[in-house]
């Protein structure tokens, strides 16, 4: 799977998913919204402030101050379990690529935000329902390895259905591969930030996710460990409306702080001047892609 | 109902009839016959196990139990709390002997009958659970302590009070002592060890498996409710999903089996266990051994190396997206 | 009622008469002697108060409390929650710049009104509330961030619910995660310094008091409480604890005092928070060059120090009990 | 203050407060019970299993191996405050002394427990209701500090209600000091365990008693943060009965175990053995007072 994608994406800085029609539908106030201008606003609606989800490369170019050098994307999934139900596996991964533009569920990378050098890390639901199989995890660890050797921040904005069964049990221990990095990482003095985005659970919830030293949560995200229908089967009933969102975490003192997306950037760049030393940051970590490519 | 439970019917009534007749007259001729139609019969249940008939056997209402292993040790002493909300009976951890070696030890614990059973919550740890695994892997580590563990859940609990008190954080931050602790960890696979609950205390250095035991990223239910919607094609995801200790063995997840007799690890409880328990001495007698750096990396590279794919004709920094 | 707020009234009164007549005549008789007479009731009500008064002044409804402070850092930013349980809004917590300096906030909040106080619960936290703390000074150790408190509680929540969720322990781990810091620690009494509610985020490097603080080991009202069953008795348990700035001072038990305009830190809030923030900073310039281990040292020295009497002239080791 | 007292108490293993009666009635079943009896019973009611408060001696007979050598006893209480309510403070040490035969409301030397060696101190009630003044911490203190340089396991018996307010905001400095030595102790890898015994409240829950490796909780005890009375006038309700028992801390998750006090000396040795490497034990460490004078 050579990189041809890429280069195309390089070029259209809104690339979104397959349905390439020119209009959408707020969900929560029914707004019909030009595709174009909901590009241009961060992927909010306009009228009511509800948050689509965001495709990772318009994550990318909403955070950035210019370049962004893509690491890992010779990380590649296969079929580790030969897993055929209704379609094979393969064909599955063929599909989502064809329809997501991406090669797997994260997008791995270095950049600037407002000059301070991170390694960043974007999931994305488009690809498997953001579903950590081993691709994932190994493109985050690899995020990490990088970063540490060249002592950067790092932040990994999460969106995830959980582990990816398709994977089976090496799906399930990209959960330990993950949090070994994350600690070693973090062992060096380094920061390490997540930004929770909808949806966020299960193993990446249960592992990277909730182990940085900064938790940040996008507005009216929905996360949590087990999913909510599971717990409605578990329980019989139906669970409050707000359970299992990124306010009532806030209030269960599980995140850090909720953030609407038009403020994100401008709060995790003010995230890094408390915790980063700017002054400490060596001329060649100032640009990209210099630092990036040693 | 559990299928090998069905299944062993039969062959449990013949085998009852057997030990009569043999009593009266070991040599007859009907007592040969009917020795060798147990065994014709045992074979056939039990010879070649399908996935989903195994994840029965793991769930088999006899099958040992982390209690059962927890009392053939030399001596046990159980150490309860998380220090901040509750004490959560799903998840027993304390002191222990093996072999005149101390260590801690740390077990999901499903009960025998249904009052136990909703006592221990069904062996589903809730965070409390996991933030006392955590204290006590921190005091092991503290007191040069190695941790043993036995994992037998379903799954970490899906309750309400769970979420709200952070599932996810519990099991993250038990994933990351492991990966701190400076003392050797074994873990064991006994029963049923079902997704994120299971490895929160099964990140290990060494992982043994009992040979019917299930290990998998999601129940099978589990992951036919996510996968199609309905957990009632269990049977089929079991089969997808490579949760045998001998495909585990084959991915590298696992480092050993213990074999169970032919009918599963009830049929020999106390031999089993006694088994499991040595197999875990001679583990820990060779970490024994390794410095604590030499311990941590190891674990280090035994989970990286799991799903490390590249393609090394691609390139490495594949694209500057401006 | 509060009694300084009692005292203030005719002098409160007084000075807006002053006020109205300089408007339209400056140079007066009648003012020079209004000011005068302002001038002497100011010096008597509040030239030599005693404890209780302090007390009372630590209490006053306008008084700066934290959120004051906050407001005047060049920049703060809150962060929440134990990633446990709760976030505790009677502690206030996050990222601060005070003169251009990163810092790490910890405050006791206190409400303005009474729905903000029964929000706040009146500045008493809540184990949740010493759990976000001691989380958040472990993040300043591990991003080399000094940490800078603000004191003003009654004491610890003494709650159900917080005697569940083990009020002492939430406490002693603050104690033991600021005796392990590897950063320098600023403490500052603005209030009341209730009991080992205050304690725990004021074991640091250097303290400082606002004048009219008081800082005990109980509140006067818990004091008379316990040794005379009868908490009217405040007053005079008040007189007994050696609770003001200067009788601190004394002891070695703080570092610093921040002086208050006579009739208390009401009467120029922005003033005196400025030059509290100007003391916090001039503490941190001074605490910027030790390295980790001579700040622990130091630390533990300097409370070491307190109340070791040893009888030289007795025996060391007394005696032996067979 | 010399130590005659020390003297005498060598030779009367069950010491015990100033009502020199021979009977005692059990408070909870009513039994009256001869006082000599219940020594020999560690002061637990043969009928009921009450468990009456101990004399700080009494304890460390009933659990030492042979000899206790007492370390400290030059560490003796002053009256910094130049307290005087009813009476001076002075006076309350003096008669305090008198009725509980202690010089102050802790004791802590060295001695050996079924061979281990281990320091140990002792809080006694019947001293100033068991507050920590600058004694009860400088003691502690000295006790870890010590322990420390031997390496030797450290166990603290607490009783206390709470600071002692006679000595102001010099007793609650003690939280701050005996707390740090316990980190300092701890963090060489050092074994501290602490036994809740009835009441253990305010400053001592708040600092060494919950800092502890393993906590231990004798049946029945009182323990928590704040007072019953201060809750019960707070809340303006009486609290369920269990509230703060040590059994309620048990299920609460807030100690290691709930022991019955004829069990604890058992339950401590059995500890020890699995916290401690006796093979590692120097030979000089073995016996006392040889270790204890170094
Ligand atoms: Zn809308
Ligand atoms: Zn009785």
């Amino acid at each position: 799977m050579p990189v041809p994608e890429w280069l195309r994406l390089r070029r259209d800085k809104n690339v979104q998913a397959e349905d390439a029609s020119l209009w959408e539908k707020c969900p929560k106030c029914n707004e019909m919204l030009y595709r174009k201008d909901l590009g241009a606003s961060q992927w909010v609606c306009p009228r009511c402030g509800y948050h689509f989800r965001m495709h990772a490369y318009d994550r990318i170019n909403s955070l950035v101050d210019g370049d962004f050098v893509e690491i890992g994307t010779d990380i590649l999934p296969t079929d580790p379990l030969g897993w055929v139900d209704k379609r094979p596996y393969k064909a599955k991964l063929d599909r989502d690529r064809e329809k997501s533009k991406l090669s797997e569920a994260v997008v791995t990378g270095f950049a600037t935000l407002d000059g301070f050098p991170v390694a960043l890390g974007v999931m994305d639901f488009n690809f498997r329902g953001g579903t950590m199989g081993t691709v994932v995890g190994e493109r985050i660890t690899n995020l990490l390895e990088e970063a540490r050797r060249r002592r950067l921040p790092c932040i990994v904005f999460t969106a995830s259905g959980g582990a990816r069964m398709e994977e089976g049990m090496l799906a399930l221990m990209q959960m330990a591969k993950t949090t070994q990095a994350v600690q070693r990482f973090m062992a060096d003095g380094n920061l390490f930030m997540t930004v929770l985005t909808d949806p966020t659970t299960g193993g990446v919830s249960a592992s990277f996710a909730f182990q940085a030293d900064l938790i940040v949560a996008e507005a009216r995200a929905a996360i949590g460990f087990a999913g909510r229908r599971v717990i409605e089967q578990t329980i019989r009933q139906k669970l409050p409306d707000n359970f299992q969102t990124a306010e009532f975490l806030l209030e269960k003192g599980h995140v850090d702080m909720v953030v609407d997306r038009r403020e994100l950037r401008e709060t995790l760049v003010r995230l890094l001047d408390y915790a980063v030393d700017r002054s400490r940051l060596t001329p060649t970590l100032k640009a990209v892609p210099e630092f990036a490519l040693q | 109902m559990n299928l090998i439970v069905e299944r062993e019917k039969g062959l449990v009534e013949l085998e009852a009839r057997v030990t009569a007749l043999r009593e009266r007259d070991a040599a007859s001729d009907e007592v040969r016959v009917l020795e060798r139609k147990v065994e014709e019969l045992r074979r056939d249940i039990f010879g070649h196990l399908t996935p989903w008939e195994r994840v029965n056997m793991a769930r088999h209402p006899k099958r040992p139990i982390a209690s059962d292993y927890l009392a053939a040790l030399d001596r046990f002493d159980e150490l309860h709390g998380d220090r901040h909300f509750r004490d959560d009976p799903a998840l027993i951890a304390g002191f222990a002997k093996l072999n005149g070696r101390r260590v801690m030890v740390l077990a999901q614990q499903k009960g025998r009958d249904t009052k136990e059973n909703i006592r221990r919550n069904f062996g589903m740890v809730s965070p409390e659970g996991y933030r006392k695994a955590r204290r006590l892997m921190e005091l092991a580590s503290h007191l040069g302590l190695p941790i043993v563990t036995f994992v037998d859940t379903t799954g970490a609990d899906p309750g309400i009070g769970s979420e709200e008190r952070s599932q996810a954080e519990a099991i993250a931050a038990c994933l990351t002592t492991l990966t701190e602790a400076n003392v050797p960890i074994v873990a064991t696979i006994i029963g049923e060890g079902g997704s994120g609950g299971a490895l929160a205390i099964a990140l290990a250095d060494h992982v043994i498996m009992a040979e019917n035991a299930v290990y998998s990223v999601a129940s099978p239910e589990g992951c036919a409710a996510i996968l199609w919607g309905d957990s009632a094609r269990a049977p089929e995801a079991a089969e997808h999903l490579k949760l045998t200790s001998q495909d585990l063995l084959g991915f590298g997840i696992i480092d050993e089996i213990v074999a169970e007799p032919l009918g599963g690890a009830h049929r020999d409880a106390a031999g089993f266990v006694g088994r499991m328990l040595a197999t875990i001495d001679n583990a820990l007698a060779g970490l024994a051994p390794l410095s604590a750096d030499a311990l941590r990396d190891a674990r280090y590279t035994k989970y990286r190396r799991i799903g490390a794919r590249r393609d090394e004709s691609g390139p490495r920094m594949a694209s500057v997206l401006t």
